[in-house]
């Protein structure tokens, strides 16, 4: 059973952290992935940093830019994640736009998640639908899952499209936006949020972009089954470091 | 051979729509209703009539008499410098503003590279009366300044982008980022053959008025109705591939894209796409793109801002790898002398992008009896800053 | 009444030729032959091919429907800002260089004051391979900047005029200079109906071009040939007599003449020339003239280069005097507002020249089944420095 | 019979003076016309000043704003010559635009100029089609001479017809330019002034336009009767003064 399965079997509410490999420092992928998983984190996206990350907000957008800078690329990346089954046991997913794993080749790069030990991707820029005709057969043979996205313009048949050829799970944009922290969520949040909770969905929904805290972490996961921060992560990252990540997630939950 | 996109939304390899979940409901409401919608009556006699009554089409054909003496050949030059706003952008602009209005749509956005394309759409924004956004690579801000001063007239708000190699690419990613924050309301008039399908194809439909009317005025003048060569500049392509349109499927018709080789292919600052390129995705689609081995975009260079861009439409990446199309890249210095050459022997000041396009006249031998089209896609105003500092002008 | 030209070259009171003998040989020549050269045949095909294929003519009559629904009437532009090189202009230097080249001449000489008229004859000096030499008031050189620039681009020679008021006038003066000094191969290309006779009818001919293309539009939108206003903006008045023209003695047309009153016609700062001026003589002509008592003739005032000019076209004093034409000044504040209006509610930047013109909607009452014709005279890129400053856009 | 006239009886050859009244001073009117005088000079133009004088090269042109800047004005004129007869006999002519003359009111010019004692005027802008029209009857009414231009272009039909109805002299511009000194003549002014010679007109002429020194004097009245000297006389009053008249006039002739 894939990790990200045995994960929602476990956990009633999943909190997963995103952050852009290579940033802050070039080397701090696995300190950050150790120290994530000991503070109680459930899952993990590994960011995969692109030139021009289109549905990304100025935080992701900067730390992409930066990790580019510090060196990182898709090799250097792979040789970083080569060992980590060795210490870290939760899901680990990676995220990247759909260029860079395409100039790597999509068969050898599934081919190289898995032998490292990923467990799914997300890629913004592969609609459900191409994915569906002309990749998934690969993904599929490499045992890797790939999660979608919704948001709240996603129509209602389409989401059961999604949920119907989904594994994982949905990530459930929170609002029609780019990434970025919010501060808090309101009612259209919360609407949206019950009516896809409503929709009883087979495969489990975690809700992204614009966790940012404890009370919208609270808000996101009333309905659905977990929330991912990114944004905020990566700014008390570029502000705290490392070494006190713990501190961060214990101020979510 | 097809030359035409598929209904997958697919130039052979090229094209498609590589979007964000985020845009899926607009670019499919859009890939639903455009053919639907930009075939109706209704909106051909709207398009039409404000083409005629507001652009000032039909654009002549113009037979460059002094040209073609020194050329000894035949050069004739479509003339969409004298479009409304200065350039073929607004050809696609009032096309696609009738189509966000009957998508009832009340605001819109845009990228914009040389400015043109803004101007355009800050133009039949003021025309409607609808907001408008546009956004702009703060070192093209710079270099095109007068398009600048002429969106914030017009009322649009220009924003800078300020990201990367702060040119197209990047005005491109901001326009598209306000999109996805922006769904419901909002309409994106991407400005050339690029982006998630339908963009391409739409697009060339509101530009094939180009070679329409190049049909029937050689039809006039050269009693057939095709030429031998077009030649265009290609940034993403539109100008280009609204003169090659309905000449496509007649093999008859030799096709020329210009590319900006910068200072020069091997210089690390060019914009050559078909020679430095390589297949990816940039903006939803999957093209011809300037990229590190690893996928990364490259910052490309030229001194024309709007073909400052590191891929082309799909459609010409069809063209380019199926070899219906010949590609040349031309550098800057090539293009300046062509802006200054076309200036004191026709009297036309032409946009840099566009002087591009005549520099293949260097480059190729053409025959006396051969009849040449060339796209002469925009005027140089907005060019004049660049050009009096190169040549030393003031 | 007679609103045309007589055989002596006078309108009523207005015009002649009040030269310096040094001049006679040249005028003489061109008053012998112009309307013999100018009807034949030949001339008239290359005009017409000209305007055509070049100028991008005929441009459209384009009706303004948010203006109209604004105003409550009805409101059409003639689009003379689609012409090559962005006004009316280039219809009097396509004559021009045309009867220059039948008359024997191989260098060509102009004042200009926007920057239009020295671009348009830049331009077709350029088409015809002919040397050019423009004069620029230095005031004006500076204002409009964009213009100089191309005139260069394009091969001209473009010369400062550093007397008077450093405008319009004395580059006039300035040309007139040459000219004397150059009597034998040089043709004077003056850019408005003024001079000596015959300019102003030669010019005015050149230009007839505008409500000749009026009346076959107005025909097909209005079911009639005439509108019930015609409306223009009067620096020398050439884009004024070329809308007037055709409708000058059909007295159901009301013609309404706008003037630049600067900072206000009592203010010491004003280019109304029609408000404050005499009889008297400029540059060749008996006309109307803002002067001293003494007869020195006064620095005028505008924030257009264009209108900024001390005397009308005789044409135009006779229209005044004759009470056929109703004469309007309006201040450069209006003016500038109107640029900007027009800019958002039409999506067209007009020349501030052309936006004196519109502001007579604001002045004047018009019923809601009037037809009104407006000349957009020019298309304002040359002025966005100004505009940027006074609206700080930047 | 008219002062000019009477000169050209007397004398072989003719030194003409031009300068603009009001510059350098706006008193100099008076001093300048006796210096003349007194100098020997046969005939004086006085120039009356325009905002526009579009025939003119730069000295005059700048000595002509001067004056109006000095407030030099035809009224101011008048009146400096209101006794002029009382000490100038030498012939006076007047040189201005038609439009400061148009305003004063032709027919009230004519007569101050006729009960001034000036013998005629010349009119750069006033061709001589237009004069014989519509002005000379007003002209003859005063007694008042108007001369007229001849340039290397007018064509001989013209010439003759000038001659027909001039009285005075003609004006023979010395070459196709605006006014303005210059150092010599060459082979092509030789001609032309030998072609006008020959053609045996009525009239006198006086070559003006370009006559700076006294071989350009020489060559000027070798073939005509007389010549006038207005950019280099004004050039040389700007340097040396009202004093210094006689110095420039023996320098000459
Ligand atoms: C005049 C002109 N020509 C060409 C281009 C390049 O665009 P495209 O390749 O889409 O025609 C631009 C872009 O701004 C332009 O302004
Ligand atoms: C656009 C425009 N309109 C009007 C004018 C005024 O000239 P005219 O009165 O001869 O039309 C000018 C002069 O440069 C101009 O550029």
């Amino acid at each position: 059973m894939n990790r990200i399965d045995q994960t929602f079997k476990k956990n009633e509410k999943l909190l997963s952290i995103y952050f852009s490999a290579g940033h802050p420092k070039l080397e701090d992928t696995l300190p950050i992935l150790v120290a994530l998983q000991d503070s109680g984190v459930d899952m993990v996206e590994i960011g995969l940093p692109f030139s021009d990350p289109l549905a990304d907000g100025p935080t992701i957008q900067k730390s992409s830019t930066c990790a580019l800078r510090n060196g990182m690329t898709t090799e250097k990346l792979f040789d970083q994640l080569e060992n980590i089954r060795d210490n870290i046991h939760i899901p680990l997913v990676l995220m990247g736009y759909f260029n860079p794993i395409m100039q790597y080749g999509i068969e050898r790069f599934c081919q190289k998640c898995q032998s490292i030990g990923i467990d799914g991707l997300i890629i913004p820029d592969l609609p459900i639908d191409l994915y569906h005709e002309y990749y998934k057969e690969v993904f599929d043979k490499y045992n890797l899952y790939s999660m979608f996205l919704i948001t709240p313009q996603t129509p209602e048949a389409r989401i059961h499209f999604i949920d119907s050829i989904s594994n994982g799970f949905i990530y459930m944009v929170s609002s029609a936006s780019v990434t970025g922290a919010q501060n808090t969520f309101g009612k259209i949040h919360e609407d949206y949020f019950k009516r896809i909770a409503n929709m009883k969905l087979s495969t489990p929904q975690i809700v992204g972009f614009g966790i940012s805290n404890a009370s919208t972490y609270q808000m996101a996961t009333k309905y659905s089954s977990g929330g991912i921060i990114g944004s905020a992560f990566i700014k008390f990252l570029e502000k705290s470091g490392v070494a006190a990540i713990p501190e961060f997630i214990k101020s979510i939950r | 051979m097809k030359y035409q996109v598929d209904e997958k939304g697919f130039y052979g390899d090229f094209g498609g729509a590589y979007i964000p979940e985020m845009l899926y409901p607009n670019v499919e409401e859009l890939r639903q209703n455009y053919i639907q919608i930009s075939e109706s009556d209704s909106f051909k006699k709207e398009f039409q009539s404000l083409l005629t009554e507001y652009v000032g089409r039909p654009t002549p054909l113009y037979f460059a008499e002094r040209l073609s003496e020194k050329y000894n050949t035949k050069i004739y030059l479509k003339r969409e410098d004298l479009c409304h706003t200065g350039a073929h952008k607004v050809n696609n602009t009032i096309g696609q503003i009738l189509m966000a209005k009957r998508l009832g749509k009340n605001r819109i956005i845009a990228e914009t590279g040389a400015g043109q394309h803004g101007v355009a759409t800050a133009t039949v924004c003021a025309l409607m009366g609808i907001e408008c956004v546009i956004y702009m690579g703060s070192l093209d801000i710079q270099r095109q300044a007068p398009n600048v001063a002429r969106m914030k007239m017009l009322g649009a708000e220009v924003k800078a982008a300020k990201s990367g190699s702060k040119t197209l690419k990047d005005a491109t990613n901001e326009a598209i980022r306000d999109w996805i924050n922006n769904p419901v309301d909002t309409h994106y008039i991407i400005g050339s053959v690029v982006g998630p399908h339908p963009y391409p194809d739409m697009v060339a439909r509101f530009q094939s008025v180009i070679s329409a009317e190049t049909q029937a005025q050689l039809l006039e003048k050269e009693n057939r109705e095709y030429p031998d060569h077009v030649i265009a500049c290609v940034g993403g392509g539109s100008n280009a591939a609204g003169l090659y349109y309905h000449f496509l499927d007649n093999l008859r018709v030799n096709i020329i894209a210009v590319e900006a080789a910068g200072k020069g292919i091997d210089s690390g600052a060019s914009a050559a796409t078909s020679a430095l390129g390589k297949e990816g995705i940039i903006h939803g689609s999957k093209t011809l793109l300037m990229q590190t081995l690893d996928g990364q975009i490259t910052e490309p260079y030229s001194i024309s801002a709007g073909l400052d861009y590191p891929g082309v439409g799909p459609m010409h990446a069809h063209l380019f790898r199926s070899k219906r199309a010949e590609f040349i890249s031309i550098p800057d210095q090539e293009a300046m002398d062509w802006g200054l050459t076309l200036s004191q022997m026709e009297g036309i000041i032409p946009a840099i992008e566009t002087a591009h396009a005549f520099a293949v006249l260097d480059v190729k031998k053409f025959y006396p009896d051969e009849v040449i089209v060339f796209n002469c896609s925009g005027r140089g105003d907005k060019d004049l800053d660049t050009y009096i500092d190169h040549f030393k002008l003031k």
